[in-house]
C-alpha cells in the first residue's frame, strides 16, 4: 500500500545543507501498525510530515520515492495533496491541546474532513461526527459537539483528534507521539483505542514514538532511527529480542525496566 | 453571562472613578475659579457672592454629587469665556469630531485587515517586503506633518479640496463629509500602518501553530486554512490594538482639527485650555474619557464573543 | 527530614484550593524515596511545600539537616538564560561571602564531580544540551553542601540514553556523598530502578507507601494496582 | 537577518539624530531669533542649508534649537516615565497581591485614555512650558512602562531559575535586579526607544497646538504651525524640520523593532 524508498530530507536554509533524514525506506501493508522509534533529532517527525507533504518550506526532499496506492506522492500538485490529506492519509499529533483550534467547536473540527472531502449535507455530517465521537469513547457526544477544546481533558482531546482523523475513513493514519503528553492510565486507554480503531476500520497506522515500551505494545514492525539514518528494521519481536545494531542495543539497555535495578545498595 | 456582568460592573466603576478624578483635578486648580472668572479687579464681597452662587462653599463630596447629577442630565455648567451652557457648545461640536474619528476608524479597518493578511501570508516575499518598508515610513511621519503634507499635495497642488474651506454639517452632510475625507485619512494612515504590522506578525505567529498543521493534515488549502482557522485567532491580539487605536485616533483628531481648521471638540478643547475655561475642559475630558472606556467595554465584549476561552477567566 | 500531616494549597480566601491533604512521611538519611503519581496529583506542590514556596495550611515540615535543594524537571528554564554557568554556580557561594578565588575553585571542583570540565564555566545554558544542563543543575544543588535533594522529574525531559546517564550519575553521587533523595517521577520503571521506598500519590493524598519490591510485587491499594496495570513495561 | 539590518540602519539614524539634537542644545550657526527681512523665504543655500522662513530667520538654526529642546523633553520624560514605570512594573509584577491588582486596574484605565489628552489636562492645570511638559508627559508615560515591564517580570518570576535562586539564598531585591532585570533588557530598551519617539511626537504635537513648549524656547512643532501657511511658497521652511522629525522616529522605531525581535 505504501512504499517509501531512499527518502532523503535536507534543511536547505543552512550551509552546508543539513541532512535530517537519509535514505529512509519503509513499506506498509493495509491495516498494519508500523512503528518508527528514535531519540530527539533522529528525523522521525520529519519523515511523518513528509508523508503528508507538510514539511516546512526550507526542508526539501532531495532523493527517494514515496508511492501510496500506486500514486507517486512526490509528484503531487498542492491541489492533489489536498485530496490525499484527511481523505487517504490523516495525522494525529503529540500535543492534543495545541493541535486543536482553540476558537472552533469540537463538532466543527470533528467533521472538517467530511466537509472538505464529501458532498454530505450539514445534517448527515453531524450524524457521522456524533457517531464517530461515540466510537472513540466520548460519552455525551451531543453535549461535547458544541464545546471548545479548552473545556476537555487531555485524554478527551486526543480522542477528538483521533476521531477527526478517522472520520473521513482514511487508509493510513500517521500518529506522531500521540501518547507522550498523557498520563500512563490515559496512555493505556488511547493505545487500546488505536488498536480497536485499527481492527474496526482496517486503517494502517504509522506510529512514531521515542518510547520502545509503547512501540512494543502496539506495533508489529519497527524501524529504529538515529540522526536521520535507519539503523535497524524488522519485526518488533525480533528487533527487541535480538538487536543487531549497536545503537539498538544501547537503546534497549537504557530503557528503564523492572528486570534491572540500578540501585544496588539500599540506604537508611 | 457572568463575564458580561463582571465587565458591566467594571465599566460603571471605571466611569465613576474617571468622573471623580476629573472632578477632583479641576477642584485643585491653582487659583480660585471665582477669581479667574471675575478677574483680579473684583471686590472680596463680589467674589464671595459668586462663590456661593457657584456652590464653591459646599463640601467637596456634595458638590461632586450635584455635579455628577447635573452632568448626567446634560447640565455641564456654563463656559467662563462664552457665558453659554457648556452642553450647547459640546452638542454643536460633538457630531464633527464623531464623524472624523468614525471615518478614520473605518479607513483603518478597511485598509489594515486585508493588507495585514496579505503581508502575513506572503511573509518574507515581495509584497510583504514592499509593505513593510512602506509601513515603517508611514509610521514615522508625525500626525500633524502628515496633515500638512496632505494639505499641500491634495489641496494646494492638486486642488482636490480647499484647505480651510470647512463646510458645517448644518449646511449639508455631503460637502461636510467630503471635507472631512482628507483629515480622516491623515489620522488613519499611521494607524493603518500599525494595524498592518500587528496583524502581519499575529498571522505569522498563528501560521506556525500546531492547529494550522492539523488543518492542513485534514486537507485544507492554504486559503481555507487562512480564513477558516487562522483569521479568527490572529484577530484576537489585534482587537486590543484597535481599542487602543481609538484613543489614539481621538488624540490625533485634536491635532488634525487644527491643521485643517475644523471647529470640532479638539479645537474647542485647545481654545478652552488656552483660555483656562475649566468647565468646558472638564466636560470635554469626561466625555472623551467616557466614550473611550465605553468603546473598550465593547471590544471586551466582542473579545468574549470571538474567544471561547475568555469566559473562564 | 520529616513531613507531618501537611495540608497545603494555593490561593487566598475564598479562592483557596487545597492540593495536599494530610501528607505524612519521613525521609531517612542516605535513602532514595520515590514519589509517583499522575499529573495534577500534587507531586510538584509537595516539593514546593517542602521548600517553603507554598505555605503550609496545617501540619509541619521538619528539616533535621540543612535546607534541602532541588533539581528541576525542565533544564531549559531552571538555569538563568542570561548568565554563564560559572556565574550561576558561584551565586550561592557569593551569598555566603566566599572570596572570588575560592568560589571559582569550588565551582570547578563541583563541575568535575558531575562530569563536566571547566570549559563549561564560561558557557551559557543556551549552548548546552539537555543532559549537560541537568548536570549543571545537580552541581548547583550540591554546591551549598546540602545533603538532601528533591528531584522533581529530573529525567523526564531527556532522551532515554541521556536519562540513563543522569540516573547513574545521581546514584553515584548518592553513594559518594551519602545523599538522600526525594525522587519524583511519573514513570514507574524509573522509580523502580532508582528508589528504595516509594509513595504513590493520588489527588493530594499518599495512598500507599512501602519498599519498592513490595509495592511492585504486591500492590494493596486499588489505585496503585491500576497504575501498575496501565504502565507499559518493557518485556523481553 | 532582516532584524539585524534594521537594527544597524536604525542605530545609525538614531545616533545621527541624537548628535543633531545634542548639537542643537549648545550651538546654532545663527541666532535662531535673528530676523533678516532681506532673507525672507530665501531658499536653501550654502549659507542657509535649510533656507529661511517668513521673517528671514535661519531654518537650520531654529530646527537645531527646537530639536535640542525636543531631546531635553523626551529624555526628561523617559527619566520620569521610564524610570518610575519600570520600578513600578518590577515591584508589582514580582510581588503581586492587592497593590498589584489596584495599580494595574488604574493603569488599564489610563492606558485606554488618549495620552496626549491626559498630558493636556496636566498642562491645563500646571500651565504650559518646557518643564511642565516634561512633568506631564512623564507622569502620563508611567503606566505604559509599568505594564510592559510587569508582564515580562511575571513571565520570568515563575521560571524555575528564580526558584533556584531563592534556594541559593538570594534575596528578593537581588533576584529582581540582578537575575531578572538583565533578562528583560531587550524589551525594556525597545520600550524606551518607542517611548522616546512618543514623547518627542507628543511634545511636537502639543507645541503645534500652542500649549506645549513656550517661547523663548524653540520647538519644531511650533515652527511648523507658524510656517504651515507658507508651505507652498517656501516648502523648505516646513519640509526640512518635518524631515528631521521623520528621520528621528524612523531611526528609533527601527532600533526598537530590532531589540524586540
Amino acid at each position: 500500500m505504501l512504499e517509501i524508498s531512499g527518502l532523503t530530507i535536507e534543511f536547505q536554509d543552512v550551509k552546508p545543507p543539513l541532512r535530517a533524514v537519509e535514505d529512509f525506506s519503509l513499506s506498509m501493508e493495509p491495516g498494519e501498525i508500523v512503528g518508527v522509534v528514535g531519540e530527539s533529532g533522529s528525523g522521525k517527525t520529519m519523515t511523518a510530515l513528509a508523508l503528508l507533504g507538510l514539511l516546512k518550506r526550507h526542508a526539501k526532499i532531495t532523493a527517494g520515492t514515496m508511492v501510496f496506492k500506486g500514486k507517486d506522492l512526490l509528484s503531487l500538485t498542492p491541489r492533489q495533496w489536498q485530496d490525499v490529506r484527511g481523505k487517504e492519509i490523516s495525522m494525529i499529533f503529540q500535543e492534543p491541546m495545541t493541535s486543536l483550534n482553540p476558537v472552533l467547536t469540537i463538532g466543527r473540527q470533528m467533521e472538517e474532513s467530511l466537509r472538505l472531502h464529501t458532498n454530505l449535507d450539514g445534517k448527515s455530517r453531524k450524524a457521522r461526527a456524533l457517531a464517530m465521537m461515540e466510537q472513540v469513547g466520548l460519552s455525551q457526544p451531543e453535549k461535547l459537539y458544541g464545546c471548545y477544546p479548552h473545556q476537555l481533558s487531555g485524554g478527551m482531546r486526543q480522542r477528538v483528534m483521533i476521531g477527526a482523523a478517522l472520520v473521513g475513513n482514511p487508509s493510513l493514519m500517521v500518529a506522531d507521539e500521540p501518547t507522550t503528553a498523557l498520563d500512563v492510565t490515559i496512555q493505556a486507554q488511547i493505545l487500546d483505542l488505536l488498536k480497536e480503531m485499527n481492527r474496526e476500520y482496517k486503517t494502517a497506522i504509522l506510529f512514531i514514538s521515542h518510547d520502545l515500551r509503547v512501540i512494543q505494545s502496539i506495533c508489529s514492525r519497527v524501524a529504529v532511527m538515529k540522526q536521520g539514518q535507519t539503523v535497524e528494521a524488522g519485526l518488533v519481536a525480533d528487533v527487541l529480542s535480538a538487536p543487531k545494531a549497536e545503537y539498538t542495543k544501547k537503546l534497549l539497555a537504557a530503557i528503564p525496566h523492572r528486570g534491572n535495578r540500578l540501585r544496588k545498595k539500599r540506604g537508611r | 453571562m457572568k463575564y458580561l456582568i463582571k465587565k458591566i460592573c467594571t465599566l460603571i466603576i471605571t466611569l465613576l472613578v474617571i468622573s471623580l478624578l476629573s472632578f477632583l483635578a479641576f477642584q485643585v486648580i491653582p487659583g480660585d475659579a471665582a477669581l479667574s472668572r471675575l478677574g483680579t479687579g473684583a471686590t472680596e464681597q463680589k467674589r464671595e457672592s459668586l462663590r456661593r452662587e457657584m456652590g464653591l462653599d459646599r463640601p467637596m463630596l456634595e458638590r461632586y454629587g450635584s455635579w455628577l447629577k447635573g452632568f448626567l442630565k446634560g447640565d455641564m455648567g456654563e463656559s467662563y469665556t462664552y457665558s453659554v451652557p457648556v452642553s450647547g457648545l459640546i452638542r454643536e461640536k460633538l457630531p464633527i469630531t464623531l464623524a472624523i474619528t468614525g471615518m478614520a476608524f473605518v479607513w483603518m479597518l478597511a485598509v489594515s485587515i486585508p493588507l495585514g493578511l496579505l503581508a502575513g501570508k506572503f511573509a518574507g516575499r515581495l509584497p510583504d517586503r514592499i509593505l513593510t518598508v512602506l509601513n515603517q515610513l508611514v509610521m514615522s511621519v508625525p500626525g500633524f506633518f502628515m496633515g500638512i503634507l496632505i494639505t499641500c499635495l491634495f489641496g494646494l497642488a492638486l486642488h482636490w479640496f480647499t484647505p480651510g474651506g470647512y463646510v458645517s454639517y448644518q449646511e449639508g452632510w455631503r460637502p461636510f463629509l467630503g471635507y472631512l475625507f482628507f483629515p480622516s485619512v491623515s489620522i488613519a494612515l499611521p494607524k493603518c500602518a500599525m494595524g498592518v504590522k500587528l496583524l502581519r506578525s499575529s498571522v505569522i505567529g498563528e501560521l506556525n501553530q500546531d492547529y494550522v498543521r492539523t488543518a492542513y493534515s485534514r486537507g485544507n488549502s492554504q486559503t481555507q486554512a487562512l480564513f477558516g482557522h487562522v483569521l479568527k485567532n490572529s484577530l484576537l491580539p489585534v482587537l486590543t490594538f484597535w481599542a487602543l487605536a481609538i484613543a489614539d485616533i481621538v488624540a490625533s483628531s485634536v491635532i488634525l482639527e487644527q491643521v485643517f481648521t475644523i471647529p470640532g471638540l479638539g479645537t474647542l478643547l485647545v481654545q478652552s485650555i488656552s483660555n483656562r475655561d475649566y468647565p468646558v475642559v472638564q466636560a470635554v475630558i469626561v466625555l472623551v474619557a467616557g466614550l473611550t472606556v465605553a468603546i473598550n467595554f465593547l471590544v471586551d465584549v466582542l473579545y468574549g464573543v470571538i474567544d471561547p476561552r475568555v469566559n473562564l477567566r | 527530614m520529616e513531613v507531618r500531616r501537611v495540608c497545603a494549597g494555593y490561593g487566598r480566601g475564598r479562592k483557596y484550593r487545597r492540593i495536599l491533604t494530610d501528607v505524612d512521611f519521613c525521609l531517612y538519611k542516605g535513602e532514595i524515596l520515590g514519589l509517583v503519581g499522575e499529573s495534577g496529583c500534587g507531586k510538584s506542590t509537595l516539593s514546593k511545600t517542602i521548600l517553603g514556596f507554598v505555605p503550609v495550611e496545617s501540619g509541619q515540615v521538619i528539616h533535621h539537616t540543612s535546607r534541602p535543594q532541588m533539581v528541576f524537571q525542565d533544564p531549559f528554564s531552571s538555569l538563568n538564560p542570561g548568565k554563564k554557568v560559572g556565574w550561576i554556580l558561584e551565586e550561592p557561594l557569593r551569598m555566603q561571602k566566599i572570596p572570588a578565588a575560592a568560589r571559582r575553585e569550588k565551582a570547578e571542583a563541583m563541575l568535575a564531580k558531575v562530569g563536566l570540565d571547566k570549559s563549561f564555566l564560561n558557557r551559557r545554558p543556551g549552548d548546552l544540551s539537555g543532559g549537560q544542563r541537568q548536570r549543571v543543575s545537580i552541581a548547583i544543588s550540591l554546591i551549598q553542601g546540602s545533603r538532601l535533594i528533591l528531584a522533581d522529574e529530573p529525567v523526564s525531559a531527556l532522551d532515554v540514553t541521556i536519562q540513563r546517564q543522569i540516573m547513574e550519575l545521581m546514584l553515584a553521587l548518592q553513594e559518594e556523598l551519602g545523599l538522600s533523595y526525594l525522587f519524583i517521577s511519573h514513570d514507574l520503571d524509573v522509580i523502580y530502578q532508582m528508589c528504595d521506598r516509594v509513595m504513590v500519590m493520588q489527588k493530594g493524598q499518599v495512598v500507599e507507601e512501602g519498599d519498592v519490591e513490595r509495592i511492585f510485587e504486591e500492590p494493596r491499594h486499588p489505585y496503585t494496582r491500576s497504575l501498575l496495570a496501565a504502565s507499559l513495561s518493557y518485556r523481553l | 537577518m532582516v532584524e539585524k539590518r534594521n537594527m544597524i540602519v536604525g542605530g545609525i539614524l538614531a545616533a545621527a539624530v541624537t548628535v543633531f539634537m545634542l548639537v542643537g542644545l549648545f550651538y546654532t550657526p545663527y541666532d535662531p531669533e535673528a530676523m533678516d527681512l532681506s532673507m525672507k523665504f530665501a531658499p536653501a543655500s550654502l549659507a542657509h542649508p535649510f533656507g529661511c522662513d517668513q521673517f528671514g530667520r535661519d531654518v537650520l538654526s531654529r530646527a537645531l534649537q527646537g530639536s535640542g529642546v525636543t531631546f531635553l523633553v523626551a529624555a526628561g520624560t523617559l527619566c520620569i516615565g521610564g524610570g518610575l514605570g519600570t520600578l513600578l512594573g518590577l515591584f508589582t509584577g514580582y510581588f503581586g497581591g492587592w497593590p498589584d491588582e489596584m495599580i494595574m486596574r488604574f493603569n488599564d484605565l489610563i492606558v485606554a485614555f488618549p495620552s496626549i489628552l491626559l498630558a493636556l489636562i496636566f498642562i491645563s492645570l500646571l500651565g504650559p512650558g518646557k518643564y511642565n511638559v516634561i512633568l506631564a508627559l512623564g507622569i502620563v508615560f508611567i503606566p505604559s512602562f509599568a505594564r510592559i515591564v510587569r508582564s515580562q517580570v511575571i513571565v520570568h518570576k515563575d521560571m524555575d531559575y528564580v526558584k533556584s535562586a531563592r534556594l541559593m539564598g538570594v534575596g528578593h531585591l537581588r533576584i529582581l535586579f540582578v537575575h531578572i532585570l538583565p533578562n528583560i533588557r531587550r524589551t525594556l530598551f525597545s520600550a524606551l526607544a518607542i517611548g522616546f519617539n512618543n514623547a518627542a511626537l507628543s511634545e511636537a504635537g502639543m507645541s503645534y497646538l500652542g500649549i506645549g513648549v513656550q517661547p523663548p524656547d524653540a520647538s519644531i512643532g511650533r515652527m511648523m504651525s507658524e510656517t504651515q501657511a507658507y508651505m507652498f511658497t517656501a516648502p523648505w521652511s516646513v519640509l526640512f524640520p518635518g524631515l528631521a522629525m521623520i528621520l528621528m522616529v524612523l531611526g528609533f522605531g527601527l532600533l526598537s523593532d530590532g531589540w524586540s525581535a
